[in-house]
């Protein structure tokens, strides 16, 4: 068998990952080989032994070394089979970031033990600091080994399934707000963390308020630095955005690549298809998104190239002009149908989501306007607005 | 033209308004969605009290003998609060209909019941008359003996099930007809399962269920009647359009982050301004509209077109734009901000859609 | 002959207008009864002494005390007959301006010799200070009874015509930038002042950038008070905003409300109105005109109950994207034929012509985005930006 | 496919790039403009000796034998500094059309003097690879002898006055034909005024001029060329639009309003980002369609079209909005952004509208 390094070929990465799966999962069943049921943990420390995890990383931390596309090969294979576990380096928000910024120490302690377990939540925003996130008003107050904490986050997904949170809070409030942050890996499983599921305007409850009340998290799950947890959520929150900006939050069974467009489809069923203007508008939504992939081509090509890609940013901006562009159309077309709703209605059930879901990405993890924000200061140099706030103690600070 | 001085319309309007702001808050709004009705009817009742469901029928059968504006000045209020009432439907639409169309003593009987509220008529089939066209209806009308009977199904019919009336449009070759079919155990409805959890609508079954064949039924005065919905409807697309704006302003003025009102950054500050346009352009179509229809001005079918995709799009560009600069918090069901969202979605193909009513208002500026 | 006051009715006002006309001009050869050739002075003059020049002002300052709609007939009547003069109650900036917040002695001295004279240009913006015309730098120094001005305007149109213009000046360097401004009266006939046209465009030179060099104003000619200009200011700019909101930027010979529109017709001629995706663009278009008249009409209605309106602010704004769509859909129907120009092809030098043209409003007389800074201020309350430089002594402003 | 290695492009590129940021500056453009031949003849030249001229002709005839990669390179550069060479004329169109249709000998003299910088071909009349069609030609080529004489007039040909052939195209009952003319006495060239000042377009006079007749034309072969000279307008326009991106970005980061950049005003910032996703969306779809026609992907069709409305519009857009961004300063004639702005408008046109290739987009989407 070939061994698995940057030396190796495409053809020798994929016979490997193929036999491996071969061996060990069952593609039928879904599980693991000799399994009747799929057994998580069980099944994510059998590919995290393997190394196909997180293949990217170097070996002495859990990985085989290898290039993105040589990883990609490993992804594929496992997505053929519907085998979890791949890529955790390109989707494991937390352990990514501990990966880049954690300490030593967490790295050896937490690594093993988030990447054989489900991905963490993220408790970043507050009601009070929603696009203003270093606003961070949960406090944390050392208590010998540990912080206690005591505050409320919101837009918190998979907090009933995380293990663990990655974790933005207070710890002095006495300098600018930038300057008295700390990140924390915060266990959830414990008292004095209750979770409330949010009523969303797409009918789910994907995201949740979580009150923490006195809870403890160890001085040793500080990610990065104390009072310095801007800095390393830095690195969690461009992940997070580089991940939206590929169009990861649409809805599962979208339409792929090389299929029909959903909106050709419904222009056809709903028989709009040979109106001119119709035609024009269909036309430039596909372009936007079609535009959006190729820009993301050649981000990923300058990143393979340079390390990084201005471009990488847009994207996210990009999809929100196509997904509430393309979900209004889809509604258009639809006519009268678009007021139904419910399983009897698959089209009209299908585009109310959409035109809903759009907000997840034009909202969630920084606003459009944010994004914009972005993009002008860090890709295009425009100076900075002044900052009312930057320089003023946060206990200082006005709010609503 | 109307029969109310400006003095009473503006009396009027402050009224209604002062109750509406007293007694159709969020929660009151909720609840009369969720009632077996899906809409509060103390505040229908009290409609009545004020006047308001008569306002667009004459004064010879207890009406008050409005005309367009004052009917659009009703629905402005009511779109603002949202209120999911059926008085475009009942108290424009089937009224003018009926008002023109069906013989006394029926039409009498009718107008009457409706201006003191006790009586809804719900709207469904095909014709310009109606607002959400069921092309795919399967109803039919026969004589049997003297009297007609109505059978088969039509779907899209809003506030069916409460309703005492359906008033239904059938095409024949072109031709318009229509039918008034009372309440019975010979209609059955059967509620559909909507988007906008404001907007009733059913499936209504008939079997035998006895007609009465609406009379002498003109193209021009059918127009009439379609122009009248539609400036109805756009005035209220034109009141939820600047009562969600006006939800969003005072957010914007409140809500801080980076230790300033978010209304005070400039990029949300130039959103806003762009929106007003459109909510000052809604407002102006729906007024244009129904001034046009009030003075019979040939100019009318041009802007009630006007007015009817203004308002639409108005009232989506900025419903849709107020959940954006609300960010997270209107993305929650709790929020009221996308109950407007919706209700502009449900209007978007009320009488036909914004393309069609462009196309139809550059063709009626080459007729004016 | 009835006599015009507030209590006149449109008829009365109509016949006496007309019959004064007919008595004074000379409506063939467009000039005086009894001249052979137009002197703007002496028409001027006569229309002055008739009280026609401002017909809305009291009679005390040169008016007839009439309502604005009064005064319409009057200007009705004379446009007419295409004789000039009436209405500079309503387009003479510089004399609205002076009757508005001139002291007592400038409005004696000098508003019979601006009403019969030409209308003034307008010295307010400086290469540095655009759309920021509180930072102005042009010197003014008082010696003796007079200020000697000295700096650089431009944007100025009519500065050859003018024999007086609206001017702001920096009186007091020390203190921050809007308390400092003095707004003058400005003699144009001068040595000092050097009038150069500026190449717009439009292939147009209707501004001029103005080269002061210690030229004399009287100090009585300061309109407000001294260091109070910023105050008389707002006056003016409010009259000119309100001017372009109407449309007045317009080339002359634009398609009237009643006939057939640009758009239509070239529409027809280049064979495209057929085209369901031509006639979208044309509808919006001509819908967006639409709807900014009646917005204005609104306007005007509410300016008559309260005698205030805040749509008004909103004609301007609109008016850009009227003229800027406009010319961008004419500039599609007419395809190749748009790339032609000049005499020859009118059709082309019209739609060139309204396409660069259609920046005159979008950025003359403050630009679109500060027009929504304003609107969004002053007509939806939303809070002010912090004002870097509202605190700070002018000398220490930042400046390019 | 091009015979170009990647880090040749680059060099290409590079060497490319440094001679026109010394010698391509706002004052040489303006004066190449007034000149007689409408642009500066020394920068031909140069490109000649870079081998720039021949880059789309094959190495046979000395040319490099590059592809649609290496042409949007060039046209990239062009773009930038809005340099008004007859490129995509002479070195796309005509030199691949002759490669394609016109027999040796004639073909490798015409071939090698356009690498040489010796000759230029403006092109005219009808048909599929003719940018600016011109439809109303009265055009007529008829055989006398052995050898077709030519008659009529055509307009919008592009720096005809200049060049030493013309290349015109006919469509008669659905069937393309095209002829090579010699400049010569039989031939006269009357300037048309534009309205960007850039753009030189004749009306050419036919007669009896002789004329050559390219052969074995194939509607397959001349979309081959038509979609090479689409791409190469597409980068040429996705150049420029970056270049005046640039060129506002530097303005934004320097100018000072109310003490602060104005760059770093929020509102602006946020219409710098929303295009900046149309300059980069331009650059993409134009190097898309490029790889495309080098790959001899069947999506050629598709990305051609995307990149032909994208970059029009997208060049269209940011140079509007450069003006605006700019202020008072960019009104005025010595200011450089009309120039873009014009060079942009008078791009609407070639090879069709935004609207021609958005539904062409779409179609080849449902081929593909």
């Amino acid at each position: 068998m070939a061994i698995l390094d940057r030396s190796a070929s495409p053809e020798d990465i994929n016979s490997v990952v193929e036999a491996w799966l071969d061996q060990h999962w069952d593609s039928e069943k879904r599980c693991a080989k000799g399994e009747d049921s799929y057994d998580e943990k069980a099944w994510l420390t059998k590919v995290f032994e393997a190394g196909f995890c997180v293949p990217s990383w170097p070996t002495e931390y859990y990985g085989l070394g290898l290039s993105q596309k040589q990883s990609g090969i490993i992804e594929k294979a496992f997505a053929k089979r519907k085998a979890q576990g791949s890529a955790r380096d390109r989707f494991h928000l937390g352990a990514i970031t501990v990966f880049k910024v954690g300490s030593e120490e967490l790295k050896r302690a937490m690594l093993p033990v988030m990447l054989t377990g489900p991905i963490c939540c993220l408790l970043y925003s507050e009601p009070n600091a929603g696009s203003d996130l270093a606003g961070v008003r949960t406090k944390a107050i050392p208590d010998g080994d540990d912080f206690i904490i005591t505050g409320q986050k919101i837009w918190t997904s998979n907090a009933q399934e995380a293990e663990y949170g990655m974790l933005l809070t207070r710890t002095d409030w006495d300098v600018p707000k930038h300057r008295g942050i700390t990140f924390f890996l915060f266990p959830m499983k414990q008292d004095g963390v209750e979770v409330k599921p949010i009523n969303q305007i797409t009918g789910e409850s994907e995201f949740n308020e979580v009150f923490i009340t006195e809870a403890r998290v160890p001085a040793s799950h500080i990610i990065g630095n104390l009072n310095e947890g801007w800095t390393s959520f830095q690195t969690a929150i461009a992940y997070e955005r580089l991940i939206m900006g590929q169009g990861i939050t649409e809805r599962r069974g979208k339409s792929k690549a090389d299929s029909e467009p959903q909106l050709i489809t419904l222009a056809r069923k709903y028989e709009k298809y040979d109106d001119p203007t119709v035609r024009q508008k269909i036309a430039q939504a596909l372009a936007y998104r079609e535009l959006n992939g190729l820009n993301m081509q050649r981000a990923k090509q300058e990143i393979m190239t340079n390390g990084s890609s201005s471009l990488m940013s847009l994207g996210k901006l990009a999809m929100s002009r196509v997904q509430h562009g393309e979900a209004a159309i889809a509604t258009d077309l639809l006519g009268n149908a678009a007021l139904l709703d419910g399983d009897d209605y698959p089209d009209a059930a299908n585009i109310n989501f959409d035109a809903a879901k759009a907000y997840m990405n034009s909202i969630g993890g920084g606003t459009d306007q944010i994004q914009k924000n972005i993009i002008a200061e860090r890709v295009l140099n425009l100076p900075k607005e002044p900052d009312l706030d930057r320089d003023v103690a946060f206990r200082d600070v006005k709010s609503s | 033209m109307s029969q109310i001085s400006d003095e009473d319309r503006q009396a009027l309007r402050d009224g209604f308004s002062r109750y509406l702001e007293a007694e159709a808050d969020q929660e009151k709004l909720r609840a009369g969605i969720a009632s077996d009705r899906g809409y509060d009817n103390s505040i229908w009742q009290q409609m009545a009290e004020m006047g308001l469901l008569g306002i667009a029928i004459s004064e010879d059968f207890d009406g008050v003998g409005g005309g367009a504006t004052d009917v659009a000045l009703v629905m402005e209020e009511v779109g603002r609060k949202l209120v999911p009432v059926p008085f475009a439907s009942t108290c424009v639409v089937a009224a003018e209909m009926i008002a023109r169309f069906v013989p006394d003593p029926i039409k009498q009987d009718l107008l009457q019941k409706i201006a003191a509220g006790q009586l809804t008529v719900s709207i469904g089939g095909t014709g310009d008359f109606v607002s959400l066209s069921d092309d795919g209806h399967s109803l039919s009308a026969e004589l049997s003996g003297d009297s007609w009977v109505m059978n088969g199904q039509v779907s899209f019919v809003s506030h069916a099930g409460v309703a005492d009336y359906h008033l239904l449009g059938l095409k024949e070759d072109g031709v318009d007809s229509a039918y008034l079919v009372t309440a019975s155990d010979a209609v059955s409805a059967e509620r559909l399962s909507t988007n906008d959890p404001a907007q009733r609508l059913f499936t209504l079954n008939f079997s035998d269920a006895e007609a009465i064949k609406l009379e002498d039924m003109d193209a021009e005065g059918i127009n009439q009647v379609r122009m009248r919905g539609v400036a109805a409807v756009a005035a209220e697309q034109a009141g939820a359009t600047r009562a969600i704006f006006d939800i969003t302003m005072e957010y914007l003025r409140t809500r801080y982050q980076f230790g300033r009102p978010i209304g005070s950054f400039q990029a949300i500050k130039h959103m806003a301004a762009d929106l007003l346009v459109e909510v000052e352009s809604g407002t102006s179509a729906a007024l244009a509209a129904a001034k046009a229809l009030d003075s019979g001005s040939s100019s009318a079918e041009k802007f009630v077109s006007l007015a009817a995709f203004t308002c639409k799009d108005a009232f989506r560009t900025v419903s849709a734009q107020a959940i954006q600069m609300h960010g997270g918090i209107a993305y929650t069901e709790e929020h009221i901000a996308h109950l407007y969202w919706r209700r502009a979605r449900a209007g978007l193909s009320l009488f036909g859609s914004s393309d069609e009513h462009r196309e139809h208002y550059l063709k009626s500026r080459e007729a004016a």
